[in-house]
């Protein structure tokens, strides 16, 4: 067994510095590495470019760092709900590149999986595909997409062992195992971290091999976004 | 003229037997409420589950438990979870029987433009292109005229496309058409709405054919 | 809930005809849709097309179907250990086409996620990369490999619901995930057929909209190709 | 001359702390036996396993539980199980870190050919193809020449090829070789066996500088 291990967030975002593309797990607020970001935040490093579903709310999950105006470039799907972001992105001062979920899901999993490209019929004929190569494969047109380079990936698991070997719970899951393995180094934090041999080898969602360093997150706060219920 | 729930509940008659669907925000969502309960229908949210319930009751909504509209939500007996790039290879695969989304402006070849409106905030796509560019079957869930009362049914989008040649079906507050090679053809009237309301409302070509019946709801 | 389940293997096979394609999960011996070959011999189907890793034993899997010659291409990683098939295909009465075993994970795959095509470094400069295209990516060369097309996917899981979710068990998940609903109809035999919601839903390793046909499976012979043990 | 157990015992040096490793059939599976038990190494089996454990003891062995050779095998705490194409993903993605295994010829500019013998039976190339178009480190274990008393190093294969310029060390029953871009660099002798003999022994272009020390087992 490899040990993946780091003692705190503090030692698992060694290396971390201005100008570095980072990927970052979540849907909206759900399943983000909470941890990481305020990590992020407090050694305030500057320049990123955060791969991204979302871009949190004002002051919440990547909001943090727009608050502190530590990234350069947005890569992203979905940045409504956001008015510092709005703002930084009117203003010019914030670079964004809207690319489709699908496309953004399929390229960081290409990178996990050595995949230098894929094609997907996303975009085809809209500004997302402009300059980009388009093919026709048995009558549908596709775009190719090229995988996703990034210096870190940040994740957010629900159980993970001291190899690496990760659980996620729920919807909780969304981007999380598809940008493991698809930066240089790839930083989990864990709700609860076991040791091995106490998670079935059958029900692991993404093998240790993945993952660089994995330590036990603490305080999540886990917002919802969007309460909603329904009379009982 | 149909309401909100009125779009929804007629929708919901295309919603077959056996069909695994996407609802996208806003009036999509609502269809739900309105598929009958004698048939088996799955509903798909892209974030990653398949097999999603209603919402949840008050105190029982789970932070790890969400659908594509960030809503708190609830899984049904046999459901599953997954992550996102399985959820949009089930899109992109055409396992997805159909998707029903909302949308500024159809053209009458079926591009659709719903995600940006330039000049003004843009908020993402986030998953519309993915199922525009993928679905076997697309119905648009929206008012016929914005809110300027300019038509919603155009010769040619006007503002930036989600998809390309991809609409099927259009269901408004006004009526039920079909995408087809001449143009919108009218399949049926929303109550009270005439033939004559219709094509003032309708800046692309419509085709009227025979008599065109009132929805049933 | 949409329910898959079939009565049994007879119903499960309904429409599988002469000169189709068909797909098989398994590695080796294990995790093959045993019932389901047996019912393909008893139907005596002629002229298939077979996508699997191997093409079985003498007188156990794929086997039992070349026996027959029910074969007349076979598309295979590794077809050793196998004396009937070696004479069918020096014969010539068989074709056989052979693929990099993670080629053909990735273009049964590539099926499943619609995508038309992918990319992969396996085989470029061999005789596997022989009139297909090649290109570089980032000083790397790959050869494009087209998605697989099948009627046919014959899976086998562990435990499944009747929704169609499915859980494998061990290695024997091998190919079986991958090729549901990479072909138009995918039919799975399980050794555990449940309701829906016994299975937890974090834990589904295909959803069941990969699955047309459930059955619960008998009789599993489960046979050990290569039994190796070492002193207690 | 080092027999197979040897060779095995050599390739187990160049197994380093915190390496995922692939073994092909046959020499390789038996490297794992002489890995140094105060380092952290996990061995993945194409097929499906990361965490490989020794064969099982009899009657323990279980028929879902295989290796890439087909032969029953045991999983260690902190095993994972996956589909094939996360498997070859892995091998792809280059997150294996070492693969070892034979060939039947290597050239001097790292092509190998390991699969096939024209005119002879086929049995496939499994998954040899995918781990050595992808693999950062590859280490060959073979004899030095096949049993025809040929050399199995040359300046460019014969036989028809599993991969291109690929391999990176080469470890036979009479000598550890690096592949450069002049050639096979003679990097140790076996025990007992001569620069001389070596030279004799590799049909490709020998480099040796200076003394060539002896392995250390």
């Amino acid at each position: 067994m490899i040990k993946k291990t780091v003692a705190n967030v503090e030692e698992a975002l060694e290396g971390v510095e201005d100008n570095m593309t980072l990927m970052l797990g979540g849907f909206g607020l759900c399943g983000i590495p909470e941890n990481s970001i305020a990590e992020l935040v407090k050694r305030n490093v500057q320049n990123l470019t955060c791969i991204s579903n979302n871009a949190g709310v004002d002051d919440f999950g990547l909001g943090l760092l727009l608050k502190q105006k530590q990234i350069k470039k947005m890569i992203a799907s979905y940045v409504g709900e956001n008015a510092e972001f709005e703002r930084q992105m009117l203003s010019g001062e914030m670079e964004v590149e809207l690319t489709p979920q699908g496309t953004l899901a399929a390229k960081c999993q290409a990178a996990q999986q050595g995949y230098p490209a894929i094609y997907t019929p996303a975009g085809y004929g809209t500004e997302v595909a402009l300059n980009k190569e388009t093919r026709m494969f048995d009558g549908k047109m596709y775009v190719m997409e090229h995988a996703y380079k990034a210096d870190f990936a940040f994740i957010k698991a629900w159980k993970g062992d001291e190899a690496g070997n990760l659980i996620f719970n729920g919807t909780a899951r969304n981007f999380n195992p598809i940008m493991c393995g698809a930066a240089k180094i790839t930083v989990v934090e864990v709700e609860e971290l076991v040791k091995p041999g106490k998670l079935d080898p059958n029900q692991i969602h993404i093998p240790g091999i993945f993952v660089q360093r994995i330590f036990q997150g603490k305080d999540y706060e886990k917002r919802i976004e969007q309460l909603t219920v329904r009379e009982a | 003229m149909l309401d909100k729930n009125g779009i929804a509940q007629r929708i919901a008659k295309e919603v077959k037997d056996g069909y695994y669907v996407n609802l996208g925000i806003g009036i999509p969502t609502l269809v739900a409420n309105y598929v009958r309960d004698d048939i088996q229908v799955e509903f798909q949210s892209e974030n990653g589950i398949l097999g999603m319930g209603p919402f949840p009751i008050k105190g029982e909504e789970d932070p790890d438990l969400i659908n594509a509209g960030k809503q708190t939500i609830t899984a049904l007996p046999g459901a599953s979870f997954f992550d996102s790039a399985m959820s949009f290879g089930m899109i992109r695969g055409q396992h997805v029987d159909l998707t029903i989304l909302g949308a500024m402006e159809v053209a009458q070849n079926g591009d659709i433009a719903s995600w940006k409106i330039p000049g003004k905030l843009v908020k993402g796509m986030g998953g519309a292109m993915d199922l525009v560019g993928s679905a076997k079957n697309i119905i648009v869930a929206m008012t016929h005229m914005n809110k300027y009362g300019d038509s919603k049914l155009l010769k040619r989008c006007n503002l930036p496309l989600t998809g390309v040649q991809c609409v099927k079906t259009i269901v408004t507050d006004m009526a039920v058409l079909k995408v087809t090679e001449e143009g919108f053809k009218l399949m049926e009237r929303a109550p009270g709405v005439s033939v004559e309301e219709i094509k003032k409302a309708t800046e692309g070509t419509l085709i009227v054919e025979g008599d065109i019946p009132e929805m049933k709801l």
